[in-house]
């Protein structure tokens, strides 16, 4: 920012958030993993969905876009392919990401962009008033469907490279995982998938019942995130044993999609010269074939 | 050999033509439009303007296809009416073609599965050979026959066989050495077909030099290099008939100016796809055909609230829902117009040939950037698929203006910088992510200056007004219409895109027969401009023309400026292109007893 | 108790009035709509008719929110002007509040966080207490202090104490005794907190008997019972502002009748869900808004070629994109009308108030089987969300017509069976899945009378013609628009929706100042009837109301009769709903010199 | 049918695909299969996609439907709800499933209808002239992206009942897939979803690889196809080998959404008498709240 009193940009807002909302502790600690990380803010854009959730961009100090909703993958798929030297980070709620979103979670996962993919995961659409989303449990507002693992999900595409899950509830593990997260993907390994568990307190209040029931897979020696069957099984027992499991579930490795779909990913598409005059001869080498 | 037979017509004379009409028709997979791609560059070299449509079917091999290619002395826009050749690899073909065969035209009909039946005019000349069989017999591969019926026709024809050689080469000499061979041996074997069946030439073109400076080339194509020349770098689409040349091309062609051209996962996927990359500074684009489109719709929204600039490009196809993917229509323009709910700014294109694709795109994306609003270039099938004849692109006319895009430099002259600033014309000074000191909020719900959401009644009301003062402001750059004709007619033509050739040659028709003409070819549909009106104004009935059955381009035209008892509409919707001599006999059954006067 | 505190106003005479405005407004989450809703009930017992609104933000908690209750001795569909009494939670309620205070109005303020700073006319009396501290001392739930200012206000409004405790008993019966207990010692607080601050009745309204058979409901939940009533049985959403409640109606009563609402992953799925649905014989509806419609545009038009029969409830919200989710607007007629490629039959239809949402539901689901297309039941956020006062609907007038449906015994009679035969009317037989001589195709490619894809030109335009043509046909079954005030007025009103109730209010105020005026309430919004052209006739001038910037109506009546120069449009698209006192204003500012006369 | 000698309703097309093509097994198989099940035709119904797969419901004597493109799911699962009686068989292709439609195949999975899902699986957009899909193999025209798996993917969801995988050119193990599925779905246990690989020769021959690279699973008597995580584990291995498992991957329980969703699924909604009469009565009670 410039040197003025005042200053010459916006001033991040307040959050609109229920008091004790779970969606506070994922900007406490997404600005702490920034700060500490030190990325610069103006190289940063934070892409919302549409939720209570989706708000997150707005209150912070970096760039923000506010975008349709289910659509926060794409439209920052596409900012990392113009510029991949941003550090690009998605954050939006459940419903956002994996009801109507459902379809553009599963290919960002199979082609492996290098951005941040963080989820507020309450388990509701809050901001329409408490419906279930697909990860509600049964029976919450009435609903009959299983719910949605985007955990086991993420593990059956066979291109994730990150894939883990925090707590709202959890800082210490949730700025970790935040950090590794933008770590991942500013190395240009890939799509770094972070599921957040973060409480509804208005609609959806889980606090007590995930305190308990969460896991910390990384706790456990044995466990090794490198293995996708071994932590499939892992993730699928602690699940039946009615356990969340948490922490840094998976990593492994696999081109990203800029670097396979960018002919140079160190000169940004989005900050290229445009001026037709160098290119004439170029442009007219298109031209041949029509003669 | 008892495979090739000649019916015998009286006079062997020597038909001369500077308007030249042939169809090649069979079943799909037949190859018919290579045929129709050989002879197009065979009679470019003799300094034919050329202008070809295809008929095929939504399925891969099986089914009615055939090629029309025109080529004539002129520039022509339009595959005319009737026929001079035809090669017919089935009966259907015939079938297909009867009724438009002149009274000295040519068949050439593959009997490798059945003789010809249909009965034809006595004056119709007409040469047949199992060219498939042979091209079974002798090259192993039965597809070879279009190169088979190829040499037949060009000898018809009385074109050089090195000239159909060369077409051969032309084609097939990237493909590699097996493929060129074998086209080249079928080439000679239909030569000699020819030979044993005896062909004389008894239709001719005029041979001049090639002409200089001229090209080839589809409007999907012609859209792709506009936009790689325009400063496009960003590309997503998703496959589609008839807009998937345009992901074609680019996907072979933005990497070399270091772009990038995405296939996503769906429409939806694709637009805000390039929304994020228009976002980062890139130029941005996608393109579609109608049921694409409709899942663009809130994408397009997005584009308009957030004011990201982005280019659409809409390839019209037959309607409505699937409808028929493959076959010509104009009845997308209430779409582009107004689909999204709410009100939000958006502007309309809309090219006429290929010359009108490549620059209009360049346009298309200076207004995007210059407005910060979405931008259509609306065609039709016929203009995205056809191959026309126009004159190379002139690169050095190409100029880039990107608007109100503020540098750090710009910055460091202003002290506070917001992103929905509100300015005089609507426009807001707008930054590329990564500016050190251009952070903004960017957001689809309604928002203040800063971009923060905001209900404010008076701000909402305000911000309102200022998107949509874009439109008003984008009038004096929105591409102007063409007027043809005779200045003082009291009968005008109003009308867009490909139909531009069809209307051309109905005028001259009409013309013929006495009645005095002229025609506004649209270029910007939305916003309609000045000139519709003044046109309106200086005549006494104006025939609105396009492909559809509701006459929405009419319908929009009168709700902007009323003039319905001027207003008269001629439409076609059967899936096919207006041929001159529809508008014709249209304008002359519509035509008030007064005769418009 | 120093927590109390009255402004002492001279004289303590009580105000009569037959029109009581009420406003309640505090932050998200302080319930004001909860007593708005409590009031509103009780105000019922005493035989008023009621109608109120909320304006709320799109976020859960905090941020400015209000309810306003309107009570009147007549039937009212409108908030009308001005404020007799306010409520309110905090300062800026009363900021929003205090242009519209009345000279006698009474401000009710909670104290709690600070003394009120806001300067009010000297009429105005003043009661502040700390009515969310004291909640949260005396009950450890601060948000109960919406009970004890209710029991204030029904104390200023001199209504029976019993009266307001049937009310706590009406709402929080079914909510179990915990609930219920609370608020009504929440009650007891209020009476408590009023008795010290020396509340007299200040403003009373007339009490009589409770008038049968009214009741008080919304848009949303009406359309809700009219589709169960109707015979719908199969309903498919995805939550979104405003339109959620007819999911939740549907999800808490359909399964009731044997019916199912499901809550989709998106409105995409939604929309096929229901086709589906249709296909196998369910009546079947979807609701959503603005961003829904737009992703529900392709099945629009799979719904309109393939014929199959569907109601969707687009109740509309301020756009463009994400736009203000919560706040009112009409800006989605140009998207139901034209939105979708190609051109395919559609109809749309728009209630005015919750009777007409009830019957018109039921005509909808009647129209979509008897013509076999998409029917849009065209609602707005306030006509949507607002609770008014209606007679109970009569469900006896309920008629069912599922059109040409056939049976097997209807098989039985016919030799052939050709789903998309051609017919007089353009509607063709149709049989429901399971019938066992009734197989068919069913699809959104162009198709013959069989059903199987097909590009015959002559079949398509035939086929074309046949769907256009149930558009012409359901003209004699669509609902007419209603004609309000004087016959031989010649300045009019044309509007639909919510905007019923500000308008003939705003006639009644311009009557009183010597216009006259009539005006026509539509209630089939596409296709438009002859009604319009015979008003447009009758008048001078046709002020068209409409919440939209771009006077989405007014276009589209140009569109189809003209009339530019009598066409005058009143739009207000701030997020609010008109106000009786918009109409008048614009009204006079815009009529031409002579009155328009 | 009646007993007419002209057909009284449509007769069955001639399939559209080019000679050769993959989905005329497909076709074969099914018609075998209702056949050999003796399903009734008229309680049948035919869901295609978009695509050259989803015409395959023109060729047939049961009702056909020809959704949109990617939307077949939607429109059986609605089909499916209104009338549990029906034997609801959608199919389409891979592009139609996998890539616009991917979003509805994930909650279809997750839902669990008792509807057959067929999926021609030709790695490419046929009808759209050979564009890759997102089963298309790394360098197919070009393609950059790592392949989507679906069987891997349909494992991940804890609510799937039934999962596997044909190959066009095995018509005795494809006529038992179908079979099972078709059996599966119309007992009520939920979603048989069934892909078959169906080579393009147009575009995309892999007659000759696939017949080399297909392995059932079934063969191996030591495969349980009820234990989740070691189905996945195998069927990765396998993949990892470079093989495509082929066989009944998975079968599990789970209750259907019909049994979840309907009040009374033995009595269709879509069946039932409409008239008011009899009901003014129930109706009444609907208006009591807002008295
Ligand atoms: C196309 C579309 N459909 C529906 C909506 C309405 N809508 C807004 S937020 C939301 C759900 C939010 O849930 P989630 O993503 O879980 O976020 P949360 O509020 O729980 O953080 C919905 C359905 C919309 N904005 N756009
Ligand atoms: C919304 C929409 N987008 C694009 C298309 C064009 N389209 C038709 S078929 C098809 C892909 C077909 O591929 P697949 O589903 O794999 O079927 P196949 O032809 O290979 O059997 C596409 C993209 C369409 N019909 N609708
Ligand atoms: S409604 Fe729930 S998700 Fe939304 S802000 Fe409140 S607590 Fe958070
Ligand atoms: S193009 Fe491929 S998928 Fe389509 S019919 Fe031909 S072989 Fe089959
Ligand atoms: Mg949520
Ligand atoms: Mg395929």
């Amino acid at each position: 920012m410039g040197v003025s009193e005042v200053p010459k940009v916006f001033t991040p807002q307040t959050p609109i958030w229920c008091p004790g909302c779970g969606d506070f502790g994922v900007l406490a600690a997404l600005k702490k993993a920034l700060n500490d990380l030190k990325i610069p803010p103006h190289e940063t854009i934070l892409v919302g969905g549409i939720g209570c959730s989706g708000h997150i961009h707005n209150d912070l100090l970096v760039y923000g876009y506010h975008s349709l909703h289910g659509r926060l993958l794409p439209t920052a798929i596409g900012i990392k392919l113009a510029n991949p030297r941003l550090t690009v980070i998605a954050a939006g709620g459940d419903g956002d990401g994996y009801a109507i979103g459902g379809n553009h979670f599963l290919h960002a996962l199979r082609r492996n962009p290098s951005i941040v993919y963080l989820v507020m995961n309450n388990g509701t659409y809050g901001l329409t008033k408490g419906q279930p989303s697909p990860t509600a449990q049964i029976g919450f507002e009435g609903t009959k469907e299983i719910p949605f693992e985007p955990i086991l999900t993420a593990l059956s595409i066979r291109s994730t490279t990150f894939v883990a899950r925090g707590f709202s509830g959890n800082q210490v593990q949730l700025q970790f995982l935040i950090k590794e997260a933008i770590q991942h993907a500013n190395a240009g390994k890939g799509f770094a998938f972070l599921d957040v568990l973060s409480p509804c307190v208005t609609y959806n209040d889980t606090y007590a019942e995930w305190r308990k029931s969460t896991v910390d897979m990384n706790a456990d020696k044995s466990f090794d995130p490198t293995n996708r069957a071994l932590v499939f099984e892992r993730v699928l027992n602690t699940l039946q044993e009615g356990k969340i499991p948490t922490g840094l579930l998976y990593k492994g490795e696999s081109p990203s999609f800029e670097s396979m779909q960018l002919k140079d990913p160190a000169s940004p598409i989005a900050t290229q010269d445009l001026t037709p005059a160098g290119k004439i001869e170029e442009f007219k080498k298109l031209i041949a074939r029509y003669r | 050999m008892s495979s090739t037979q000649t019916t015998e017509v009286s006079e062997p004379r020597v038909v001369h033509l500077e308007d030249l009409k042939v169809m090649v028709g069979g079943q799909g997979g037949d190859g018919t439009l290579t045929v129709i791609n050989l002879l197009s560059h065979a009679l470019k070299q003799i300094g034919a303007y050329t202008y070809d449509t295809r008929n095929v079917l939504s399925r891969i091999r099986g089914g009615h296809a055939d090629g029309v290619l025109r080529a004539s002395v002129r520039p022509i826009l339009s595959i005319g009416d009737g026929l001079d050749v035809l090669v017919a690899f089935d009966e259907e073909a015939v079938e297909v073609a009867k009724e438009q065969l002149l009274d000295h035209a040519v068949v050439i009909y593959d009997n490798s599965h059945s003789q010809l039946k249909t009965v034809l005019k006595p004056t119709v000349k007409v040469y047949s050979a199992k060219f498939g069989e042979i091209a079974g017999l002798e090259l192993k591969k039965t597809l070879l026959k279009n190169t088979v019926s190829f040499a037949v026709l060009c000898r018809v024809l009385g074109l050089a066989d090195q000239l159909a050689e060369e077409a051969i080469n032309w084609r097939y000499a990237r493909r590699g050495g097996d493929v060129l061979q074998s086209n080249l041996q079928a080439l000679k074997i239909g030569f000699r077909l020819a030979d044993q069946l005896g062909v004389k030439p008894s239709i001719s073109f005029p041979k001049t030099e090639p002409k200089q400076g001229l090209i080839q080339i589809t409007g999907d194509e012609a859209v792709g290099m506009g936009f790689i020349a325009g400063g496009g770098r960003f590309y997503a689409g998703y496959p589609i008939t008839p807009a998937s040349e345009i992901l074609e091309y680019l996907q072979a062609n933005l990497p070399k100016f270091n772009g990038v051209a995405l296939q996503a996962e769906d429409e939806i996927s694709a637009i805000n796809m390039a929304l994020g990359a228009s976002l980062a500074g890139a130029r941005a684009m996608v393109a579609t055909s109608g049921p694409g489109q409709d899942l663009m719709t809130e994408g397009l929204g997005q584009a308009g609230m957030a004011e990201i600039p982005l280019v659409i490009v809409e390839v019209q196809r037959a309607g409505p829902s699937t409808g028929m993917p493959t076959k010509h229509e104009q009845s997308d323009v209430n779409h582009v117009v107004f689909a999204g709910h709410g009100d939000f700014p958006r502007l309309v294109v809309a090219p006429a040939d290929a010359s009108d694709c490549f620059y209009l795109t360049v346009d298309a994306l200076n207004l995007a950037e210059k407005y910060q609003l979405p931008v259509f270039i609306l065609m039709d099938q016929a203009l995205g698929q056809n191959t026309q004849t126009v004159p190379e692109f002139d690169f050095s006319r190409v100029n880039i203006d990107r608007g109100k895009l503020l540098t750090q430099a710009d910055l460091n002259r202003i002290s506070v910088y917001k992103r929905y600033e509100f300015t005089e014309d609507g426009v807001s000074p707008r930054t590329i992510l990564g500016t050190p000191d251009g952070f903004f909020q960017v957001t689809g719900n309604e928002h203040n200056e800063w971009g923060f959401v905001s209900v404010d009644r008076i701000n909402r009301a305000k911000i309102m007004r200022k998107r949509m003062l874009k439109v008003e402001a984008a009038k004096k750059d929105m591409p102007r219409g063409r007027v043809y004709g005779d200045q003082d007619a009291r009968v005008g033509f109003i009308s867009y895109g490909s139909n531009l050739g069809p209307i051309l040659e109905a005028m001259e028709q009409l013309g013929k027969q006495g009645f005095k003409t002229k025609f506004l070819l649209l270029r910007s549909i939305y916003p309609l401009l000045e000139e519709v009106q003044e046109f309106l104004e200086s005549v006494n009935t104006a025939f609105v023309v396009e492909s559809n059955l509701t006459g929405q381009l009419a319908g929009l035209i009168r709700r902007e400026y009323g003039y319905a008892d001027k207003i008269v509409r001629i439409n076609k919707y059967d899936g096919s292109v207006f041929r001159p001599s529809d508008i014709v006999s249209q304008t002359l059954s519509q035509l008030p007893r007064n005769g418009g006067e």
